[in-house]
């Protein structure tokens, strides 16, 4: 498990800002876009999006997962089973002595279709559903948390520069030496230990929070990174030299100017950071310090399915499947929009 | 002087054949929101040592055109069509092998943006003799002497010690100065210079299209000078076309075209230029509308929606008819307006504001 | 035996994420294969016979093994290296069983074939004799026992090794012959013998005989003398802190190299004498051993069995949990599966400073969930439901149900709802605390669901793997439920019950978890260590199990039980159920 | 550069000295009392009293780290072991001086890493420019959404599925060991070759992607169509130009990747039972072995930070528009 530093595996982080090479496509070699005169840089981008069959589909699965995550409990209410209940130990002929489902692959059954897990006996399906939660969660919290972060203080290092940018380029410098796996896991009890005192009754909450502070005390330097790259050539831009001739205040350049300049690098730096941080959260679970019991967590089911990896594949299979098609999708939905707002990559 | 003579001499070239001869050109993309017909049926012609200008709005086919000549145009999305003749060999079809060989050595290229066009990965003195090797299998010694000798000839100073800069070292001026350099160091007989002083200081410009000239007179080579500015083309140039949406809609002399254009087009691009001489208090009037999608083409003439004249054409042609490039030789235009009503509109709309 | 750090290290998160196969969190199995469906209830285990051995038993060579033949190396894997080689050190019986292999004590137990075990002398030529009822102590060594450098093993070795354990150095090993000897702060009486001073209480009359005397009577000090604590290092080859890297050998074999957490290997020691050991069946010329595999792999490897695999077994690593199914239905595998009973008992210690009416406590007893704690463990594999504090591997061992667990093992929701109603407790809360790590989570799951049918109110309190047992350690925790184990030092009931219920032991950190200060537990143990007699002080330890059981002070939850692997290509692999580990003892190479 | 060179290993080591000093408080912030976990099963509080003293533990922590650091430039002596500067401390639990375990732990980390490095370099960047070159057609669909597949992968999946279809069913590969590379060659590569063939899988997707993108951005650069203009042939537009600047992205990423798989990966080592750096930090964190943990930290962090400064290095050689300074 790696944490999500930002956008390396993609070779464009050195040229984050480059909507505003599209005036200038008309004139070389590409034809430019010359259907989509008089459009906004938005409308743009969305006709651009809608063109890219991947990206549909894709944003389709992602809107799929997500609306199976919201609407969990009715689907749970339909299907007859929930989460919590351990169907296995409440009838014994469905698991054996050890623990196992007693049917085949897994406990597949009219009842339960996607099998029971070993041990508790709970309903798989349920629990999946259930589990896009945690991982929607706080993959968002974490994300949107990175990204306040790694927003707020790129922008500062970038447009105040001088001793800011420093003191901010170094603190980045640090977080980014540490070793991130040990670190992590290192930081665990330390936060939940602030945030929990030894001898409070847990509270609900706990695991997400402390969850999402781990991962995000590490994710944001990547976005920081490249937010600050862009605002610091915005700074020399000519119409920030305007507002400042103008006697503009630096929130509000900050804010009018700067920011929706930076819209494109955060949205798409944003999209692909989330799957990440939902690996990311499944590490954490696979390394036990993630989400605990009784919540239901993907990267729990994946941890415990490998230790029945030989035993009966279908454990994994679900948790597997799932997690893989919804990286994917939301990898490549990440790949798209980053397209649709930089057209020149051409993937 | 005659005003007809000299279209003759030029489509006939000094030796009787043009060096380039491109006939019924098209080029079309294929891309997501449909075809691009980028050139569409473009023929034109340039002598031996002549320079050819060609003039335009972006998106007007200009670039297309001579990417095209070069044959740099990505096969798998491009559709060619017509005919591209070099020194009678023709282009169109041609193996890609075949035209690596001609590339730089019979016909090369001078790029718009020297800063981007030029590898900031290897020296300048590489970048032109790398060329030169790969069309004569010189030694790397050989080529960099070429190399220095092509700075100098290009006013480079200390050409011996900046053979080894790499880009980023140069001005910009200096840096067109390398890639005219490098463009010429295996004596091509065609050079297309796209826009090469745009990105350029005013001044700088000057002296490269000085350079240019000298080089050309020097070598023989002909030029083709794609600039969407008359008055660059009317320094450097012998012949005018003008393009719009993919086409050839006035063509002839510089002499001709700047002093009695012909269609609505070039005159609303005389009019947006201004003039030294011209009167100051008359403003210039750019041409209204934008360039028209080339997707979706205007029915009939596709410069009738910004054209001021078109209720002057009887019947309406304008929306319904293309007009053809006639006459077929000299001064010509493609306008349904008939040579009378040119003449007079121009002298007395057009004329006065351009002083 | 198990320190509190293997413990640590056995629940630690990642250990315990990849499923790490340890004395409490493993899978187990069962010795007389019965298998039963989930809900079926096992009859009682019979109590492992131990005896005390004559002369003649502690005369050498050890009983042979049929079939068995010299030479060949063995591999052994496992997942953890040795933590200490230092006998004083030692006090885990992992540490312990592997050396056995070099290093002896006075004293030490003798397998019979048909399993029955006897404590004998091991340097000694019987199991020591004492005229004062435990006061005094008289051993004789065997003639013959020998160094790895040839020179012969003295009482003044015996008696150095003793003076030894007080050094400041040593931190982990057992300390009941220092305090029996000096008190509970024996390292104020005596610094150990390397500034030059000696400890009166050993005495060397002659090159052969050792004489220690306690100034109270310890009857069972023989048995004491039996851990691998109390093993003899040479004070010529004394390297003190450096020696728990690479003891000095008076075993069979003794050590070649040792790579810090990645292998170790023996070969034969020459100056052994067979003739003087009635114990160690040395076959193999060779041991090496490697560290750093999980139970998971393990179990793999031993399925597979192929190459080198066919020669190697495990100390420690059993099947894991979710082998166990598969295991057991592989016929091919039988023959080399081996099962037995641990020392370790499972208890959830009920914290009775805070849960004070007997009628909640007698409550939580009855609605516990046995059959699924255990089920999430590995099943009938994992241990047998225990309804006694002492295991039945200990000597006195008497079977007693006092709440009816062995019939209704997944817990009697509405006995324990009647019990609460009466004590008008119902809507009680109790606070559980646990290791966090993915088995014990699940665990959790399973009591509060079995806790809130009978009428509890459940707050689970996870805790760091690093603090569990600080935490649970503090005498004024704030918990009211906690699982802890216990496994017997040697097989009598003092050091099975003593530590953990004596209520005068309690303190931060002291192994009385439960916090029970009954005054008649108290004397009740004073009265029974003043008993001679084995057997009758093995009846005394019994009476004070049930009373325990009685007052229901805690809940014992299963004895642990071992299911292990070995290669095909070893005789002789068999589980020491003193250790609760596979013994190296009579292993040959095919 | 050397102005480069000394100015940055300069930074490097307040980097590094925050980092130690950051793991120091982060170890004593976890409320746990490491000295008890060496206390055995009867710890009396004078045993505990002693074994904080003797490692130290009764001291505050900035006085522990000002202790540590200055140990590493005085050295000092440990249970008898003296320890010579540069000194990493002793390790109590090891009973081993720091420096000596992670000398020995390191030459395996360092294989397999550099094994799978060398593997995924040459498939992931061999594919990438496949998929760059053949761009839009059926090759680049297929490596293009395989590399996608393959980097949705998890190592705690795809390794124990190695291990089951390599090795434990079938037997076609060697069981993961580490065999010294100077004690048998072939040896070392067979213990090596199933977890270089799952990192590989991994990793190679991830730079199949990154060579992909970035050669099609080259390619689109301006300057390689000059050098197409120039006559220069397909191949060596592609590789001297188009190869060229893409490379310097790859540099870059790589070597931030070389430096986190050296540093240890913890999941990697131990699903394959591999004692590396990895499993030596986990392994002292779950044990409170300070000092030794504090060494891996900082050792990986050393690594981390190395190869961030080659990689400077290394793009300003390739790209020459950047300057040292």
């Amino acid at each position: 498990m790696t944490t999500p530093t930002g956008a390396t595996t993609d070779g464009n982080t050195s040229r984050p800002g480059s909507t505003s090479d599209l005036a200038d496509n008309a004139t070389t070699d590409a034809p430019g876009d010359p259907g989509f005169r008089g459009l906004s840089p938005g409308q743009l981008m969305w006709r651009r999006f809608l063109r890219d069959r991947t990206g549909v589909v894709s944003a389709c699965v992602v809107l799929f997962f997500v609306a199976v995550a919201i609407l969990a409990p009715l689907i749970s209410m339909l299907y007859g089973k929930n989460p919590e209940t351990h169907y296995g130990q409440e009838d014994v002929s469905l698991l054996t002595d050890s623990g196992l489902p007693t049917g085949p692959n897994g406990g597949m059954s009219g009842d339960f279709w996607f099998g029971l897990e070993p041990g508790l006996g709970r309903d798989v399906l349920t629990l999946l559903i259930y589990g896009i939660r945690t991982s929607l969660v706080i993959a968002v919290a974490t994300s949107l948390l990175t990204t306040v972060i790694g927003v707020a203080l790129g922008i500062a290092a970038g447009y105040l520069g001088g001793k800011t940018d420093y003191l901010i380029g170094r603190v980045i410098d640090v977080l980014m030496s540490f070793p991130s796996q040990i670190f992590l896991i290192a930081t665990m009890p330390v936060v939940t230990s602030l945030l929990v005192s030894p001898n409070e009754k847990n509270p609900g909450w706990l695991p997400f929070v402390a969850v999402t502070l781990v991962l995000s005390l590490l994710g944001w330097m990547g976005l920081a990174r490249i937010l600050r790259g862009v605002s610091l050539s915005l700074r020399e831009r000519e119409f920030i030299e305007a507002a400042k001739v103008t006697g503009a205040s630096p929130m509000r350049i900050i804010f009018k100017e700067i920011l929706p300049n930076l819209w494109t690098p955060i949205l798409v730096q944003s999209t692909l950071a989330l799957p990440a941080f939902v690996t990311a959260e499944a590490g954490l679970s696979y390394l036990g310090v993630g989400v605990s019991e009784p919540t239901p967590d993907w990267g729990r089911m994946i941890a415990d399915a490998a230790n029945y990896l030989r035993t009966d594949v279908t454990f994994l299979l679900f948790p597997g499947l799932a997690m893989v098609v919804f990286v994917l999708a939301f990898n490549l939905l990440g790949d798209s929009v980053r397209d649709a707002f930089d057209p020149k990559t051409n993937r | 002087m005659t005003t007809q003579a000299k279209p003759e001499e030029v489509s006939a070239g000094s030796g009787g054949t043009p060096f380039l001869s491109v006939r019924d050109l098209s080029v079309r993309f294929s891309t997501e929101d449909g075809v691009v017909r980028a050139v569409d049926n473009l023929s034109f012609d340039v002598a031996p040592g002549s320079t050819l200008g060609i003039v335009g709005e972006s998106g007007s086919g200009k670039s297309v055109t001579n990417l095209a000549v070069l044959g740099l145009h990505n096969p798998d999305r491009t559709e060619i069509s017509g005919s591209i003749k070099l020194d009678g060999q023709e282009l169109v079809g041609a193996p890609n092998r075949e035209l690596e060989k001609l590339r730089g050595k019979k016909m090369s290229m001078i790029f718009q943006d020297p800063l981007t066009a030029l590898s900031p990965f290897h020296t300048i003195g590489k970048q032109i003799g790398e060329t030169f090797r790969k069309h004569t299998g010189a030694s790397k010694k050989e080529a960099r002497d070429r190399a220095i000798e092509m700075l100098t000839r290009v006013g480079i100073p200390q050409p011996t010690s900046r053979v080894d800069d790499y880009p980023h070292q140069f001005s910009g001026g200096m840096r067109q100065r390398a890639m005219i350099a490098m463009s010429l160091v295996c004596d091509p007989k065609l050079v297309i210079a796209d826009e090469p002083t745009t990105a350029l200081d005013v001044t700088v410009q000057a002296q490269i299209l000085d350079l240019l000239k000298d080089l050309q007179q020097e070598m023989g080579t002909a030029i083709i000078l794609i600039t969407h500015d008359l008055g660059v083309v009317a320094r450097t140039a012998q012949d005018i076309m003008v393009m719009y949406a993919g086409r050839a809609v006035e063509r002839g002399t510089v002499r001709e075209v700047l002093k009695a254009p012909q269609h609505p087009y070039t005159w609303g691009l005389l009019s947006s230029m201004p003039s030294l001489t011209g009167d100051v208090n008359i403003p210039l009037k750019p041409v209204r509308g934008t360039p028209p999608s080339l997707i979706n083409l205007p029915s009939g003439c596709p410069f009738n929606p910004r054209c001021d004249f078109r209720e002057k054409v009887i019947g309406g042609g304008c929306t319904s008819e293309r007009p053809p490039l006639s006459p077929a030789t000299g001064h010509a235009a493609a306008c349904h307006l008939n040579q009378a009503q040119r003449q007079d509109i121009f002298i007395d709309q057009i004329k006065p504001r351009l002083g | 035996m198990s320190s509190r750090k293997t413990r640590l290290a056995a629940a630690i998160l990642v250990a315990g994420a990849l499923a790490v196969t340890t004395a409490c969190s493993s899978g187990h199995s069962n010795s007389d294969g019965s298998k039963g469906g989930a809900g079926a209830s096992k009859a009682p285990v019979k109590a492992t016979s131990i005896s005390v051995g004559t002369a003649e038993d502690s005369k050498g060579p050890a009983v042979a093994e049929p079939g068995a033949k010299k030479g060949g190396t063995v591999n052994m894997i496992d997942r953890d290296d040795f933590s200490h080689l230092d006998p004083a050190q030692i006090y885990m019986n992992y540490n312990a069983e592997v050396s056995l292999l070099f290093t002896r004590q006075l004293t030490g137990y003798k397998t019979a074939p048909d399993g029955t075990q006897k404590l004998v002398g091991d340097l000694a030529t019987d199991t020591g004799t004492t005229t004062d009822g435990g006061k005094t102590w008289k051993f004789t060594l065997k003639d013959g026992v020998k160094w790895q450098d040839g020179s012969p093993i003295t009482s003044a070795d015996v008696k150095y090794s003793i003076e030894r354990t007080y050094a400041s150095f040593i931190k982990s090993g057992p300390t009941y012959v220092q305090t029996w000897i000096s008190g509970a702060d024996y390292r104020s009486a005596y610094e150990g013998p390397f500034g030059g001073k000696h400890l009166d209480a050993v005495q060397t009359p002659d090159d052969k005989t050792v004489v220690i005397t306690f100034p109270e009577a310890h009857t069972d000090a023989n048995f004491t003398l039996a851990m691998t604590g109390y093993g003899i290092v040479p004070k010529d080859h004394d390297t003190k802190e450096e020696y728990d890297k690479k003891p000095f050998s008076s075993g069979p074999y003794q050590i070649t190299e040792h790579v810090t957490d990645r292998s170790l290997d023996l070969e034969r020691n020459p100056n052994w004498d067979p003739a003087t050991d009635p114990i160690r069946n040395a076959y193999p010329d060779k041991w090496h051993m490697s560290f750093g595999v999980q139970a998971q792999q393990s179990t793999e490897r031993f399925m597979a069995d192929n190459g080198d695999d066919k020669n190697t077994f495990s100390f420690h690593n059993q099947v894991h949990t979710t082998y166990i199914d598969q295991v057991k239905a592989d016929e091919k595998l039988k023959s080399r599966t081996l099962e037995g009973l641990t020392p370790y008992v499972d208890y959830y210690y009920i914290n009775n400073t805070r849960i004070k009416d007997q009628k909640v406590r007698e409550a939580l007893v009855k609605a516990f969930p046995h059959q699924q704690t255990r089920q999430l463990q590995g099943g009938t594999s994992y241990g047998d439901y225990a309804t006694s504090y002492m295991s039945p591997t200990v000597l006195g061992y008497e079977s007693y149900d006092a709440y009816g667990i062995l019939k209704k093992p997944q817990g009697d929701p509405d006995a324990a709802k009647q019990l609460l109603t009466e004590a008008n407790a119902v809507g009680t809360t109790i606070v559980y605390a646990y290791n966090n790590t993915p088995v014990q989570q699940k665990v959790t799951e399973a009591i509060r669901d079995a806790l809130e049918k009978a009428g509890f109110k459940f707050v689970p309190k996870p805790l760091d793997a690093k603090t569990y047992y600080d935490a649970i350690g503090q005498v004024n925790n704030e918990y009211d439920l906690y699982w802890g184990g216990w496994g017997a030092d040697w097989p009598t009931g003092y050091t099975s019950l003593q530590p953990v219920w004596d209520g005068r032991a309690i303190a931060d950190g002291a192994s009385n978890y439960a916090h029970l200060n009954d005054p008649e537990i108290n004397s009740a143990i004073d009265a029974a260590v003043k008993i001679a007699d084995p057997v009758e002080q093995g009846k005394a330890w019994a009476a004070i199990d049930k009373k325990l059981q009685d007052k229901a002070v805690s809940i014992p939850d299963v004895y642990q039980r071992s299911l292990s692997l070995y290669g095909s290509g070893l005789g002789g692999v068999k589980f020491d159920t003193l250790a609760g580990l596979q013994s190296p003892l009579n292993i040959y190479v095919k | 550069m050397l102005r480069f060179l000394v100015r940055r290993t300069l930074g490097a080591l307040v980097i590094l000295l925050i980092v130690s000093m950051v793991t120091y408080a982060l170890f004593f912030a976890i409320p746990a009392d490491p000295a008890r976990l060496y206390c055995g099963k009867t710890c009396s509080p004078e045993n505990l009293a002693l074994i904080r003293h003797e490692m130290g533990f009764d001291k505050s922590w900035p006085v522990q780290y000002w202790n540590w650091l200055s140990t590493i430039f005085s050295g000092g002596t440990f249970n008898g072991v003296h320890c010579g500067a540069p000194c990493f401390g002793y390790s109590f639990d090891k009973k081993e001086l720091v420096g000596g375990i992670l000398a020995d732990r390191f030459p395996t980390t360092l294989s397999l890493t550099v094994g799978s490095a060398v593997i995924f370099l040459i498939f992931g960047i061999g594919t990438g420019m496949l998929a760059a070159h053949k761009q839009g057609k059926a090759a680049d669909k297929i490596a293009s959404s395989l590399s996608l597949l393959a980097s949705s992968m998890q190592i705690y999946v795809a390794g124990p599925l190695a291990l089951w279809a390599l090795c434990y069913s079938t037997d076609l590969l060697d069981l993961p060991t580490y065999i010294p590379f100077t004690k048998d060659p072939i040896g070392w590569a067979g213990g090596l070759l199933v977890p270089w063939i799952v990192l590989s899988l991994i990793w190679t997707a991830n730079y199949t992607r990154m060579t992909r993108s970035s050669m099609v951005e080259q390619l689109s650069e301006d300057y390689v169509r000059t050098a197409r203009a120039k006559g220069m042939s397909g191949s060596s537009v592609f590789m001297r130009y188009a190869w060229r600047g893409a490379m310097g992205t790859i540099v870059t990423v790589f070597g931030i990747d070389l430096g986190v798989l050296l540093g240890g990966a913890i999941i990697t080592e131990t699903t394959f039972s591999l004692h590396g750096l990895g499993q030596l930090a986990i392994q002292s964190f779950i044990d409170s072995d300070l000092s030794l943990l504090v060494g891996v930290t900082v050792v990986a962090a050393t690594l981390i930070v190395f190869f961030n400064i080659i990689v400077d290095a290394a793009y300003a050689l390739i790209d020459p528009r950047i300057r040292l300074a």
